[in-house]
Protein backbone atom coordinates (compact mmCIF):
# COMPACT_ATOMS: atom_id res chain seq x y z
CA UNK A 1 0.00 0.00 0.00
CA UNK A 2 0.99 3.54 -1.13
CA UNK A 3 2.31 5.53 1.81
CA UNK A 4 0.99 9.12 2.22
CA UNK A 5 2.92 12.79 2.57
CA UNK A 6 2.19 14.79 4.93
CA UNK A 7 3.68 17.68 6.10
CA UNK A 8 2.73 21.16 8.29
CA UNK A 9 4.73 24.10 7.37
CA UNK A 10 4.86 28.29 7.27
CA UNK A 11 5.93 28.45 3.24
CA UNK A 12 3.11 28.27 0.58
CA UNK A 13 3.33 25.58 -1.87
CA UNK A 14 2.74 24.72 -5.22
CA UNK A 15 -0.06 22.59 -6.42
CA UNK A 16 1.94 21.78 -9.59
CA UNK A 17 5.04 20.87 -7.97
CA UNK A 18 2.56 18.68 -5.63
CA UNK A 19 1.14 16.76 -8.13
CA UNK A 20 4.32 15.70 -9.99
CA UNK A 21 5.89 14.43 -6.56
CA UNK A 22 2.64 12.48 -6.55
CA UNK A 23 2.22 11.30 -9.66
CA UNK A 24 6.28 10.61 -10.74
CA UNK A 25 6.24 6.60 -11.76
CA UNK A 26 2.96 6.06 -11.60
CA UNK A 27 1.34 5.82 -15.62
CA UNK A 28 -1.48 4.02 -14.07
CA UNK A 29 -3.21 7.11 -12.14
CA UNK A 30 -6.78 8.29 -14.02
CA UNK A 31 -7.68 10.44 -11.48
CA UNK A 32 -6.42 13.20 -9.42
CA UNK A 33 -8.39 15.62 -6.99
CA UNK A 34 -6.63 18.17 -5.31
CA UNK A 35 -8.54 20.56 -2.29
CA UNK A 36 -7.13 23.84 -1.33
CA UNK A 37 -8.53 25.76 1.59
CA UNK A 38 -7.46 29.38 1.36
CA UNK A 39 -8.06 32.24 3.57
CA UNK A 40 -11.22 34.37 3.32
CA UNK A 41 -11.49 38.42 3.77
CA UNK A 42 -15.18 37.75 5.12
CA UNK A 43 -16.34 40.18 2.50
CA UNK A 44 -13.68 42.91 3.81
CA UNK A 45 -13.91 42.00 7.46
CA UNK A 46 -10.55 40.27 8.21
CA UNK A 47 -7.18 41.07 7.77
CA UNK A 48 -5.37 37.63 8.52
CA UNK A 49 -5.53 34.76 10.18
CA UNK A 50 -2.93 33.18 12.57
CA UNK A 51 -3.04 29.24 12.81
CA UNK A 52 -1.71 27.80 16.17
CA UNK A 53 -0.77 23.87 16.34
CA UNK A 54 0.62 21.45 17.95
CA UNK A 55 3.78 19.98 16.48
CA UNK A 56 4.13 16.29 16.60
CA UNK A 57 0.67 15.59 16.82
CA UNK A 58 -0.48 17.39 13.95
CA UNK A 59 1.30 15.17 11.69
CA UNK A 60 1.11 12.07 13.34
CA UNK A 61 -2.99 12.80 13.30
CA UNK A 62 -2.80 13.75 9.69
CA UNK A 63 -1.12 10.62 8.54
CA UNK A 64 -3.45 8.36 10.52
CA UNK A 65 -6.10 10.02 8.77
CA UNK A 66 -4.29 9.68 5.22
CA UNK A 67 -3.38 6.17 5.63
CA UNK A 68 -7.33 5.35 6.61
CA UNK A 69 -8.12 7.28 3.01
CA UNK A 70 -5.50 5.28 1.25
CA UNK A 71 -7.10 1.84 2.60
CA UNK A 72 -10.69 3.00 2.44
CA UNK A 73 -10.29 4.48 -1.06
CA UNK A 74 -7.48 2.58 -2.65
CA UNK A 75 -5.78 5.68 -3.40
CA UNK A 76 -2.82 5.29 -5.40
CA UNK A 77 -1.49 8.57 -3.79
CA UNK A 78 -2.54 10.73 -1.26
CA UNK A 79 -0.41 14.32 -0.05
CA UNK A 80 -1.13 16.66 2.96
CA UNK A 81 0.10 19.96 3.12
CA UNK A 82 -1.31 22.32 6.14
CA UNK A 83 0.25 25.86 6.82
CA UNK A 84 0.32 27.61 10.15
CA UNK A 85 1.69 31.21 11.40
CA UNK A 86 0.24 34.05 10.17
CA UNK A 87 -2.06 33.72 6.88
CA UNK A 88 -3.83 36.59 4.88
CA UNK A 89 -6.85 36.33 3.06
CA UNK A 90 -6.24 34.77 -0.63
CA UNK A 91 -3.70 33.01 0.84
CA UNK A 92 -3.77 28.77 0.76
CA UNK A 93 -3.94 27.16 4.15
CA UNK A 94 -4.00 23.77 3.54
CA UNK A 95 -3.76 21.06 0.44
CA UNK A 96 -5.01 17.33 0.23
CA UNK A 97 -4.21 15.78 -2.75
CA UNK A 98 -5.70 12.23 -3.45
CA UNK A 99 -4.89 10.08 -7.11
CA UNK A 100 -6.52 6.85 -8.22
CA UNK A 101 -7.42 4.78 -11.52
CA UNK A 102 -10.74 5.89 -10.78
CA UNK A 103 -12.35 9.80 -10.25
CA UNK A 104 -14.63 8.94 -7.44
CA UNK A 105 -12.02 6.99 -5.32
CA UNK A 106 -10.27 10.52 -5.97
CA UNK A 107 -12.93 12.83 -4.68
CA UNK A 108 -14.19 10.64 -1.89
CA UNK A 109 -10.50 10.38 -0.98
CA UNK A 110 -9.85 13.68 -0.48
CA UNK A 111 -13.35 14.74 0.77
CA UNK A 112 -12.58 12.34 3.43
CA UNK A 113 -9.61 13.93 4.61
CA UNK A 114 -10.81 17.22 4.66
CA UNK A 115 -13.94 15.84 6.78
CA UNK A 116 -11.71 14.69 9.01
CA UNK A 117 -8.92 17.72 9.12
CA UNK A 118 -11.84 19.95 10.06
CA UNK A 119 -12.07 18.26 13.94
CA UNK A 120 -9.62 16.30 14.45
CA UNK A 121 -6.23 17.98 13.67
CA UNK A 122 -4.87 19.96 15.96
CA UNK A 123 -5.06 23.27 14.62
CA UNK A 124 -6.93 26.60 15.91
CA UNK A 125 -7.40 29.69 14.25
CA UNK A 126 -7.47 33.11 15.87
CA UNK A 127 -8.51 35.91 13.83
CA UNK A 128 -7.26 39.60 12.98
CA UNK A 129 -9.90 42.34 12.45
CA UNK A 130 -9.57 44.83 8.58
CA UNK A 131 -7.79 47.42 11.59
CA UNK A 132 -5.07 44.42 12.46
CA UNK A 133 -6.27 43.95 15.86
CA UNK A 134 -6.61 40.69 17.89
CA UNK A 135 -10.15 39.07 17.80
CA UNK A 136 -11.97 35.51 18.45
CA UNK A 137 -10.73 32.63 18.28
CA UNK A 138 -12.41 30.79 15.17
CA UNK A 139 -15.25 28.23 16.65
CA UNK A 140 -15.67 24.25 16.02
CA UNK A 141 -18.88 23.95 13.70
CA UNK A 142 -22.02 21.86 14.22
CA UNK A 143 -21.92 21.04 10.59
CA UNK A 144 -18.25 20.09 10.84
CA UNK A 145 -19.08 17.51 13.04
CA UNK A 146 -22.04 16.31 10.50
CA UNK A 147 -20.12 15.94 7.83
CA UNK A 148 -18.58 13.33 9.35
CA UNK A 149 -21.01 11.29 9.69
CA UNK A 150 -21.55 10.48 6.23
CA UNK A 151 -18.17 8.52 6.22
CA UNK A 152 -20.04 5.74 9.13
CA UNK A 153 -18.87 5.53 12.42
CA UNK A 154 -15.35 4.56 11.41
CA UNK A 155 -12.52 6.55 13.03
CA UNK B 1 4.69 15.38 33.94
CA UNK B 2 4.55 18.06 30.92
CA UNK B 3 1.05 19.78 31.14
CA UNK B 4 0.44 21.75 27.57
CA UNK B 5 -2.43 24.70 26.44
CA UNK B 6 -3.24 25.67 23.19
CA UNK B 7 -5.45 28.75 21.85
CA UNK B 8 -7.64 30.17 23.93
CA UNK B 9 -6.97 28.18 26.68
CA UNK B 10 -2.86 29.04 26.76
CA UNK B 11 -3.90 32.52 26.50
CA UNK B 12 -6.13 32.30 29.42
CA UNK B 13 -3.81 30.58 31.72
CA UNK B 14 -1.03 33.01 30.35
CA UNK B 15 0.87 29.55 29.97
CA UNK B 16 2.48 27.96 27.41
CA UNK B 17 3.17 24.13 28.62
CA UNK B 18 4.28 23.74 32.55
CA UNK B 19 6.31 20.70 34.86
CA UNK B 20 3.23 19.45 37.48
CA UNK B 21 3.94 16.64 40.09
CA UNK B 22 0.44 15.15 40.12
CA UNK B 23 -1.23 13.37 43.57
CA UNK B 24 -0.51 9.86 43.44
CA UNK B 25 -4.28 9.52 43.71
CA UNK B 26 -4.96 11.93 40.15
CA UNK B 27 -5.29 8.35 37.67
CA UNK B 28 -7.84 9.58 35.15
CA UNK B 29 -8.18 12.06 32.90
CA UNK B 30 -11.59 12.99 34.75
CA UNK B 31 -9.44 13.53 37.84
CA UNK B 32 -6.86 15.64 36.06
CA UNK B 33 -9.56 18.10 35.42
CA UNK B 34 -10.83 17.83 38.90
CA UNK B 35 -7.43 19.06 40.22
CA UNK B 36 -6.77 21.41 37.53
CA UNK B 37 -10.13 23.39 39.13
CA UNK B 38 -9.19 23.43 42.24
CA UNK B 39 -5.42 25.00 41.70
CA UNK B 40 -6.78 28.51 42.27
CA UNK B 41 -9.41 31.10 40.37
CA UNK B 42 -8.69 31.58 36.88
CA UNK B 43 -7.99 27.61 36.89
CA UNK B 44 -11.33 27.03 38.13
CA UNK B 45 -13.04 29.03 35.45
CA UNK B 46 -10.97 28.44 32.62
CA UNK B 47 -11.71 24.74 33.39
CA UNK B 48 -15.58 25.91 34.04
CA UNK B 49 -17.13 24.50 31.06
CA UNK B 50 -14.74 21.40 30.48
CA UNK B 51 -17.07 19.21 28.61
CA UNK B 52 -15.73 20.96 25.77
CA UNK B 53 -12.11 20.94 26.25
CA UNK B 54 -10.04 18.70 24.49
CA UNK B 55 -7.25 15.95 25.70
CA UNK B 56 -4.38 15.18 24.27
CA UNK B 57 -1.75 11.85 25.88
CA UNK B 58 1.37 11.89 24.67
CA UNK B 59 0.06 13.71 21.27
CA UNK B 60 -2.83 11.29 21.13
CA UNK B 61 -6.10 12.51 21.18
CA UNK B 62 -8.43 10.89 23.76
CA UNK B 63 -12.08 11.47 24.19
CA UNK B 64 -12.32 9.21 26.79
CA UNK B 65 -12.33 10.92 30.04
CA UNK B 66 -11.64 8.01 32.59
CA UNK B 67 -8.79 7.01 30.47
CA UNK B 68 -5.47 6.26 32.37
CA UNK B 69 -2.96 9.30 32.95
CA UNK B 70 -0.33 7.15 34.95
CA UNK B 71 1.79 6.48 32.18
CA UNK B 72 1.21 9.87 30.52
CA UNK B 73 4.69 12.23 29.78
CA UNK B 74 3.06 14.65 28.16
CA UNK B 75 -0.85 15.65 28.71
CA UNK B 76 -2.23 18.89 25.92
CA UNK B 77 -5.29 20.17 26.65
CA UNK B 78 -7.06 22.57 23.84
CA UNK B 79 -10.22 23.76 22.54
CA UNK B 80 -12.20 21.71 20.04
CA UNK B 81 -9.60 21.27 16.89
CA UNK B 82 -10.57 23.31 13.66
CA UNK B 83 -8.20 22.13 11.10
CA UNK B 84 -7.79 22.09 7.31
CA UNK C 1 -23.73 35.12 -11.46
CA UNK C 2 -19.92 33.55 -12.62
CA UNK C 3 -19.35 32.44 -15.93
CA UNK C 4 -17.40 29.54 -16.53
CA UNK C 5 -14.59 29.36 -18.68
CA UNK C 6 -14.71 27.08 -20.83
CA UNK C 7 -11.49 25.47 -23.25
CA UNK C 8 -10.86 22.41 -25.69
CA UNK C 9 -7.39 22.78 -26.94
CA UNK C 10 -4.61 20.35 -27.73
CA UNK C 11 -2.34 21.65 -25.80
CA UNK C 12 -1.69 20.62 -22.14
CA UNK C 13 -2.55 23.09 -19.25
CA UNK C 14 -0.95 24.22 -16.47
CA UNK C 15 -3.22 23.67 -12.84
CA UNK C 16 -1.35 26.67 -10.91
CA UNK C 17 -1.67 28.99 -13.77
CA UNK C 18 -5.50 28.14 -14.19
CA UNK C 19 -6.26 28.22 -10.42
CA UNK C 20 -4.96 31.83 -10.15
CA UNK C 21 -6.71 32.81 -13.30
CA UNK C 22 -10.07 31.82 -11.47
CA UNK C 23 -9.05 33.57 -8.14
CA UNK C 24 -7.70 36.57 -9.30
CA UNK C 25 -9.96 39.49 -8.04
CA UNK C 26 -11.77 37.42 -4.86
CA UNK C 27 -10.51 37.16 -2.17
CA UNK C 28 -13.88 35.45 -0.16
CA UNK C 29 -12.85 31.69 -1.80
CA UNK C 30 -12.73 29.66 0.52
CA UNK C 31 -12.53 26.32 -1.13
CA UNK C 32 -10.94 25.05 -4.33
CA UNK C 33 -11.58 21.71 -6.00
CA UNK C 34 -9.50 20.29 -9.09
CA UNK C 35 -10.34 17.41 -10.78
CA UNK C 36 -7.74 16.20 -13.24
CA UNK C 37 -7.95 13.28 -15.74
CA UNK C 38 -4.91 11.48 -17.38
CA UNK C 39 -4.48 8.79 -19.75
CA UNK C 40 -3.55 5.40 -17.57
CA UNK C 41 -1.20 3.05 -19.40
CA UNK C 42 -3.67 0.40 -19.03
CA UNK C 43 -0.61 -1.90 -17.04
CA UNK C 44 1.36 -1.07 -19.75
CA UNK C 45 -0.99 -2.11 -22.61
CA UNK C 46 -1.66 0.83 -24.30
CA UNK C 47 0.55 3.52 -26.07
CA UNK C 48 -1.93 6.36 -26.41
CA UNK C 49 -5.44 7.59 -26.97
CA UNK C 50 -6.89 9.45 -29.32
CA UNK C 51 -9.26 11.74 -28.61
CA UNK C 52 -11.97 12.88 -31.50
CA UNK C 53 -14.11 15.65 -30.41
CA UNK C 54 -17.53 17.88 -32.06
CA UNK C 55 -15.90 21.08 -32.49
CA UNK C 56 -18.89 23.92 -31.40
CA UNK C 57 -20.69 21.48 -29.91
CA UNK C 58 -18.30 20.43 -27.52
CA UNK C 59 -17.63 24.12 -26.26
CA UNK C 60 -21.26 24.79 -25.94
CA UNK C 61 -22.29 21.41 -24.34
CA UNK C 62 -19.73 21.61 -21.70
CA UNK C 63 -20.32 25.67 -21.22
CA UNK C 64 -24.53 24.44 -20.27
CA UNK C 65 -23.41 21.82 -17.69
CA UNK C 66 -20.71 24.44 -16.32
CA UNK C 67 -23.20 27.00 -15.90
CA UNK C 68 -26.15 24.29 -14.30
CA UNK C 69 -22.90 23.38 -11.88
CA UNK C 70 -22.51 27.20 -10.78
CA UNK C 71 -25.85 27.56 -10.45
CA UNK C 72 -26.84 24.78 -8.68
CA UNK C 73 -23.95 24.79 -6.19
CA UNK C 74 -23.46 28.74 -6.06
CA UNK C 75 -20.25 28.68 -7.34
CA UNK C 76 -17.91 31.70 -7.35
CA UNK C 77 -15.91 30.16 -10.30
CA UNK C 78 -15.67 27.16 -12.57
CA UNK C 79 -12.96 26.42 -15.27
CA UNK C 80 -13.12 23.12 -17.55
CA UNK C 81 -9.99 22.60 -19.93
CA UNK C 82 -10.39 19.35 -22.26
CA UNK C 83 -7.91 18.48 -24.72
CA UNK C 84 -8.31 15.97 -27.73
CA UNK C 85 -5.63 15.09 -30.23
CA UNK C 86 -3.46 12.18 -29.46
CA UNK C 87 -2.85 11.91 -25.72
CA UNK C 88 -0.01 9.26 -24.01
CA UNK C 89 -0.32 7.70 -20.76
CA UNK C 90 0.55 9.85 -17.51
CA UNK C 91 -0.43 12.50 -19.73
CA UNK C 92 -3.30 15.02 -18.78
CA UNK C 93 -6.93 14.69 -20.45
CA UNK C 94 -9.20 16.84 -18.98
CA UNK C 95 -9.07 20.25 -16.09
CA UNK C 96 -12.22 21.02 -13.84
CA UNK C 97 -11.65 23.58 -11.27
CA UNK C 98 -14.54 24.56 -9.07
CA UNK C 99 -14.49 27.19 -6.39
CA UNK C 100 -16.34 27.95 -3.65
CA UNK C 101 -16.58 29.51 -0.03
CA UNK C 102 -17.13 26.68 1.13
CA UNK C 103 -15.65 23.03 0.69
CA UNK C 104 -18.83 20.82 -0.10
CA UNK C 105 -19.83 22.79 -2.81
CA UNK C 106 -16.64 23.07 -4.36
CA UNK C 107 -16.36 19.31 -3.95
CA UNK C 108 -19.86 19.03 -5.50
CA UNK C 109 -19.34 20.88 -8.36
CA UNK C 110 -16.14 19.59 -9.67
CA UNK C 111 -17.56 16.24 -9.42
CA UNK C 112 -21.17 16.97 -11.11
CA UNK C 113 -19.48 18.31 -13.68
CA UNK C 114 -17.33 15.20 -14.49
CA UNK C 115 -20.01 13.11 -14.34
CA UNK C 116 -21.91 14.91 -17.17
CA UNK C 117 -18.75 15.30 -19.08
CA UNK C 118 -18.30 11.45 -19.12
CA UNK C 119 -21.56 10.80 -20.86
CA UNK C 120 -22.87 14.48 -22.73
CA UNK C 121 -19.40 15.88 -23.99
CA UNK C 122 -18.78 14.47 -27.71
CA UNK C 123 -15.71 12.95 -27.12
CA UNK C 124 -14.75 9.76 -28.43
CA UNK C 125 -11.53 7.99 -27.38
CA UNK C 126 -9.74 5.65 -29.75
CA UNK C 127 -7.04 3.48 -28.01
CA UNK C 128 -3.61 3.06 -29.39
CA UNK C 129 -1.53 -0.68 -28.43
CA UNK C 130 1.79 -0.55 -26.78
CA UNK C 131 3.34 -1.45 -30.36
CA UNK C 132 1.42 2.04 -31.82
CA UNK C 133 -1.57 0.04 -34.13
CA UNK C 134 -4.86 1.58 -33.41
CA UNK C 135 -7.19 -0.27 -31.49
CA UNK C 136 -10.47 -0.10 -30.43
CA UNK C 137 -12.81 3.20 -29.53
CA UNK C 138 -13.45 3.40 -25.70
CA UNK C 139 -16.78 2.06 -25.06
CA UNK C 140 -19.53 3.87 -22.70
CA UNK C 141 -19.71 2.53 -19.28
CA UNK C 142 -23.08 1.82 -17.49
CA UNK C 143 -21.53 3.14 -14.30
CA UNK C 144 -21.06 6.60 -15.84
CA UNK C 145 -24.60 6.48 -16.34
CA UNK C 146 -25.29 5.60 -13.20
CA UNK C 147 -23.15 8.05 -11.50
CA UNK C 148 -25.37 10.78 -13.22
CA UNK C 149 -28.62 9.50 -11.07
CA UNK C 150 -27.19 11.29 -7.76
CA UNK C 151 -27.94 14.04 -9.30
CA UNK C 152 -31.66 13.63 -9.47
CA UNK C 153 -33.54 14.02 -12.83
CA UNK C 154 -32.37 17.22 -13.79
CA UNK C 155 -30.91 17.92 -17.65
CA UNK D 1 -28.30 19.68 -44.91
CA UNK D 2 -25.28 18.70 -43.71
CA UNK D 3 -24.51 15.51 -42.27
CA UNK D 4 -21.57 14.69 -39.75
CA UNK D 5 -20.00 11.37 -38.53
CA UNK D 6 -17.58 10.66 -35.65
CA UNK D 7 -15.86 8.16 -34.42
CA UNK D 8 -16.39 4.56 -35.79
CA UNK D 9 -19.74 5.65 -37.94
CA UNK D 10 -17.09 8.00 -39.54
CA UNK D 11 -14.27 5.25 -39.79
CA UNK D 12 -16.81 2.61 -41.03
CA UNK D 13 -18.50 4.70 -43.46
CA UNK D 14 -15.51 6.11 -44.72
CA UNK D 15 -17.20 10.13 -44.92
CA UNK D 16 -16.28 12.84 -42.33
CA UNK D 17 -19.10 14.81 -43.35
CA UNK D 18 -21.31 15.19 -46.29
CA UNK D 19 -24.40 17.63 -48.08
CA UNK D 20 -27.33 15.38 -48.48
CA UNK D 21 -31.32 16.54 -50.14
CA UNK D 22 -33.58 14.98 -48.08
CA UNK D 23 -36.85 13.52 -49.56
CA UNK D 24 -39.94 16.18 -48.44
CA UNK D 25 -41.37 13.13 -46.34
CA UNK D 26 -37.98 12.82 -44.32
CA UNK D 27 -38.92 15.25 -41.36
CA UNK D 28 -37.77 13.81 -38.35
CA UNK D 29 -35.02 12.33 -36.42
CA UNK D 30 -36.61 8.84 -36.59
CA UNK D 31 -37.12 9.09 -40.58
CA UNK D 32 -33.58 10.12 -41.21
CA UNK D 33 -32.44 6.76 -39.65
CA UNK D 34 -34.85 4.81 -41.52
CA UNK D 35 -33.57 7.14 -44.83
CA UNK D 36 -30.06 6.46 -43.78
CA UNK D 37 -30.67 2.53 -43.70
CA UNK D 38 -31.97 2.46 -47.29
CA UNK D 39 -29.11 4.10 -49.11
CA UNK D 40 -26.77 1.15 -49.60
CA UNK D 41 -25.87 -2.14 -47.85
CA UNK D 42 -22.63 -0.18 -45.75
CA UNK D 43 -25.61 2.26 -44.67
CA UNK D 44 -28.04 -0.41 -43.82
CA UNK D 45 -25.11 -2.17 -41.74
CA UNK D 46 -23.45 0.80 -39.79
CA UNK D 47 -27.22 1.97 -38.77
CA UNK D 48 -28.21 -1.30 -37.68
CA UNK D 49 -28.10 -0.87 -34.06
CA UNK D 50 -29.79 2.64 -34.44
CA UNK D 51 -30.86 2.52 -30.93
CA UNK D 52 -27.56 3.35 -29.11
CA UNK D 53 -26.71 5.95 -31.80
CA UNK D 54 -26.50 9.37 -30.61
CA UNK D 55 -27.66 12.50 -32.78
CA UNK D 56 -27.19 16.33 -32.79
CA UNK D 57 -29.36 18.58 -34.60
CA UNK D 58 -27.20 21.81 -35.00
CA UNK D 59 -24.30 21.15 -32.89
CA UNK D 60 -27.21 20.45 -29.89
CA UNK D 61 -28.14 16.51 -28.44
CA UNK D 62 -31.70 15.66 -29.29
CA UNK D 63 -32.41 11.97 -27.53
CA UNK D 64 -36.44 12.66 -28.96
CA UNK D 65 -36.39 10.58 -32.30
CA UNK D 66 -39.15 12.22 -32.93
CA UNK D 67 -38.11 15.43 -32.67
CA UNK D 68 -38.25 17.60 -36.23
CA UNK D 69 -35.43 17.83 -38.73
CA UNK D 70 -36.87 20.65 -41.17
CA UNK D 71 -35.31 23.24 -39.54
CA UNK D 72 -31.73 21.65 -39.22
CA UNK D 73 -28.25 23.12 -40.93
CA UNK D 74 -26.04 20.20 -39.68
CA UNK D 75 -26.82 16.92 -37.89
CA UNK D 76 -24.40 14.88 -36.33
CA UNK D 77 -24.49 11.19 -35.47
CA UNK D 78 -21.83 9.62 -33.31
CA UNK D 79 -21.53 6.68 -30.95
CA UNK D 80 -22.45 7.58 -27.05
CA UNK D 81 -19.88 10.45 -25.60
CA UNK D 82 -17.28 9.21 -23.72
CA UNK D 83 -15.66 12.41 -22.40
CA UNK D 84 -13.93 13.34 -19.69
Amino acid sequence: MVKPYVKTQTEDFEIGVEISRLQTGNKNIGAVVTFTGLCRDEDGSLSALELEHYPGMAETEIYSIAEQAIDRFRLDGLSVIHRYGKIEPGENIVLVIAASRHRQAAFDGANFLMDFLKTQAPFWKKEYDITGKEGNWVDAKDRDDDALKKWGSQT
Amino acid sequence: MKLVYFAWLRERLGIQEENVDLPSDVTTVANLFDWLKERDELFADVFEHEAIIQVAINKKHEQNRAASITDASEIALFPPMTGG
